[in-house]
């Protein structure tokens, strides 16, 4: 694993990225205590070492601008979307039209698709069933309304998130 | 409205007590367990227990529910409800008749309670300042009855010994089930978080609610979701370095009450040394006790097929 | 305390219980498993979500606001794979989604 | 403390007891594993608004803590519900209902 990690200098820099958000998150957990910066030590290190083994670095990097876009276009339809399902469960007539459907993904297999499954299932009228091949099945609460559109705006606030390998 | 609360909360928890026995489909029964669970902790938590509620959202949430899913395969019944119908009347009688005795019997004995002869929450705040730590529970638990914690240990650790011993070791054949992407990538970014978390309760342990066995719970949890995400391997036959990490909290334990015991008491450190060797004994426990309770569903895991 | 503080908790408060009960009620009305995740992953977390804000905008030092803070997306990240799950198997067992055209079901 | 805290907590129990029963009446399993859901969801709001209801101004951090930890294994649950709860037979037995 150490092997890995120091065959290249961007690892280095994601290393550094981890132990400074582990560090941030002890942190926060001991509500700003600063007595148990021993503790804390050894439980960065631990948590670094298991963050690395099961994520390896790679090569595409995040970035912090497109980190934001992601988020606050999550948070904004988040919000929509809880609206929008309160409005259909509270209204006296449930106004329903689900069904299932496939749509192909062109975001790059690995983690953006999962980000995409998770976040489409978070969003208004929209869950995501599984992910086969280039295909994600979704369940949608309205079909009259624009998935695809929908879907690719997602994907596009999604694609902010990583740096293209320079 | 706390009185609401705690009364809804009462009728709630005796709800899902009372389906997950009186169903007779099993993954209905654990379900209704595991809300029972929940519940349970919600309840620690107005008793204002926060230590045990602890305990019981970490071992509720991550370890019961999996170990009794997993237990419901082994033991193949899924496929039959209504099996439980079929007890002969008098069969349930006889159970009904008894437990409504030990009912019966278990209301007087809390009713006609003695009063207690020694107040115990006093004589621990007088020697708060011997024990090492600032929390209570964690002073009572591993100075002034670190006996009974040991016996704990011991009876984890004898609870897996007796699995391994039982069983039939006749491991599953490996197979290439493909890894979810959306279930692994949780377990890769959740399973830092845990062991990060995990050790804050330790550490947190010494001076307010947290702890060893909590500590222990959110570790194996980290475990069993590796398990089921398809990250970690079930365990089929321990060998010797896990044989070791199982037992080494235990041992450290014993070997420390050992060594103070030829200073004359049963575990009773002396005062300089007690913060310390409390916290070396927890940091052990830990690690033993989320390699005992991961090894519960670990090793059931590789075990599946058995008649 | 501070009454605007206050007065802005109790508002995000009960946006965040009124989520609550908008979840409860999709629960209760939806017609299958699918639709009633959808009225879990969405309205019952924005629910949490306003109610963390409401308490962590009335939390007594920063640091216990960003603990507060923390662990909305550990929810969210729960039970977007835990959805996901359910509705994967639910689809794997051949459970279909009961479908409407759009004006009653 | 805006005074809500407690009788919210007892909203969000209200909220946690009707979908619980709403999952536990199913009809299929699938819904049954509503109720994983719920656990890291509104348990997890009850329990944070109980750490604010004592009344007192130092508030219950340990109930924070609780709920924390919560939210960090409730996934384990239904994961647990998902992957493992459904055995083959048990496919068929549900599909004829």
């Amino acid at each position: 694993m150490i092997k890995i990690v120091y065959t290249d200098l961007r690892h280095i820099r994601s290393v550094l990225w981890r132990s400074v958000l582990f560090t941030a998150l002890w942190w926060v957990l001991v509500e700003g205590r600063t007595d148990g910066w021993g503790m804390g030590g050894i439980s960065v290190i631990l948590s670094l070492a298991a963050s690395l083994y099961l994520m390896p670095p790679t090569k595409v990097s995040f970035s912090s601008l497109g980190c934001a876009v992601f988020f606050s276009f999550f948070l904004i339809q988040s919000v929509k979307g809880g609206f929008q399902v309160a409005i259909m469960a509270l209204r006296p007539r449930l106004k329903l039209a689900p069904v299932i459907m496939d749509l192909p993904i062109t975001l790059p297999p690995g983690m953006a698709r999962v980000v995409l499954a998770n976040t489409l299932s978070l969003l208004p009228g929209t869950l995501s069933v599984r992910i086969h091949g280039d295909q994600l099945r979704l369940h949608i609460l309205n079909r009259h309304l624009p998935i695809m559109q929908e879907l690719r705006a997602t994907e596009a606030a999604i694609a902010h998130i990583w740096k293209k390998t320079p | 409205m706390s009185l609401i609360f705690d009364t809804l909360l009462v009728a709630t928890l005796l709800w899902s007590a009372w389906r997950s026995l009186a169903t007779s489909d099993l993954v209905h029964a654990v379900v209704m367990f595991i809300v029972f669970g929940l519940l349970m902790s919600l309840a620690w938590a107005r008793l204002g227990a926060p230590d045990i509620a602890l305990a019981e959202a970490a071992i509720g949430a991550g370890l019961t529910g999996a170990l009794l899913l997993d237990a419901l395969r082994v033991s193949n019944q899924t496929a039959q409800p209504g099996s439980l119908a079929k007890i002969p009347a008098l069969q349930r009688m006889a159970v009904l008749l008894i437990s409504t005795v030990l009912a019966i019997g278990l209301i007087i004995a809390v009713l006609y309670a003695p009063l207690p002869s020694i107040q115990l929450p006093s004589m621990v705040e007088a020697n708060m300042a011997q024990s090492g730590v600032t929390h209570t529970v964690t002073a009572v638990l591993l100075n002034f009855r670190g006996y009974d914690t040991l016996l704990e240990v011991a009876v984890l650790l004898l609870a897996l010994l007796g699995m391994l011993a039982v069983a039939p070791a006749r491991p599953v054949s490996v197979s290439h089930v493909p890894i979810d992407p959306v279930l692994a990538t949780l377990a890769r970014l959740l399973v830092p978080l845990m062991i990060l978390t995990a050790c804050y309760l330790l550490w947190a342990g010494d001076h307010r609610p947290g702890g060893a066995f909590q500590a222990a719970a959110v570790l194996a949890a980290a475990g069993v979701l590796l398990h089921l995400a398809g990250l970690l391997q079930a365990w089929i036959r321990p060998g010797q370095l896990l044989r070791l990490g199982l037992s080494a909290g235990f041992v450290l334990f014993l070997s420390l009450a050992a060594i103070l015991l030829t200073e004359g008491a049963l575990l009773r450190y002396p005062p300089v040394w007690a913060g310390a060797l409390i916290l070396l004994i927890e940091a052990g426990l830990t690690l033993s006790l989320s390699l005992i309770l991961a090894g519960l569903f670990l090793l059931l895991s590789g075990r599946r097929g058995v008649p | 305390m501070n009454v605007a503080i206050e007065l802005l908790s109790a508002a995000l408060l009960l946006v965040g219980a009124t989520f609550y009960l908008a979840g409860t009620v999709g629960l209760l009305r939806f017609p299958d498993v699918y639709a009633r995740l959808h009225t879990l992953t969405k309205a019952d977390n924005l629910g949490l979500g306003f109610i963390i804000l409401g308490l962590a905008v009335q939390a007594d030092s920063l640091m216990m606001a960003c603990k507060l803070l923390l662990i909305w997306p550990l929810v969210l990240m729960a039970s977007a794979t835990v959805s996901y799950s359910i509705a994967r198997r639910a689809d794997e067992m051949g459970i279909a989604p009961i479908s409407g055209d759009g004006d009653s079901a | 403390m805006t005074g809500l805290e407690g009788p919210l907590a007892l909203f969000l129990l209200l909220n946690l007891l009707a979908a619980l029963i709403r999952a536990a009446r199913g009809p299929t399993l699938a819904d049954r594993m509503l109720a994983a859901l719920l656990f890291g969801n509104t348990g997890v709001g009850v329990l944070l608004l109980l750490a604010y209801a004592g009344g007192t101004l130092p508030l219950n951090t340990a109930l924070v803590d609780v709920a924390l930890v919560l939210a960090l294994l409730a996934a384990v649950t239904g994961v647990a519900f998902a992957k493992r709860a459904w055995g083959r037979e048990e496919e068929k037995h549900e599909r004829s209902d």
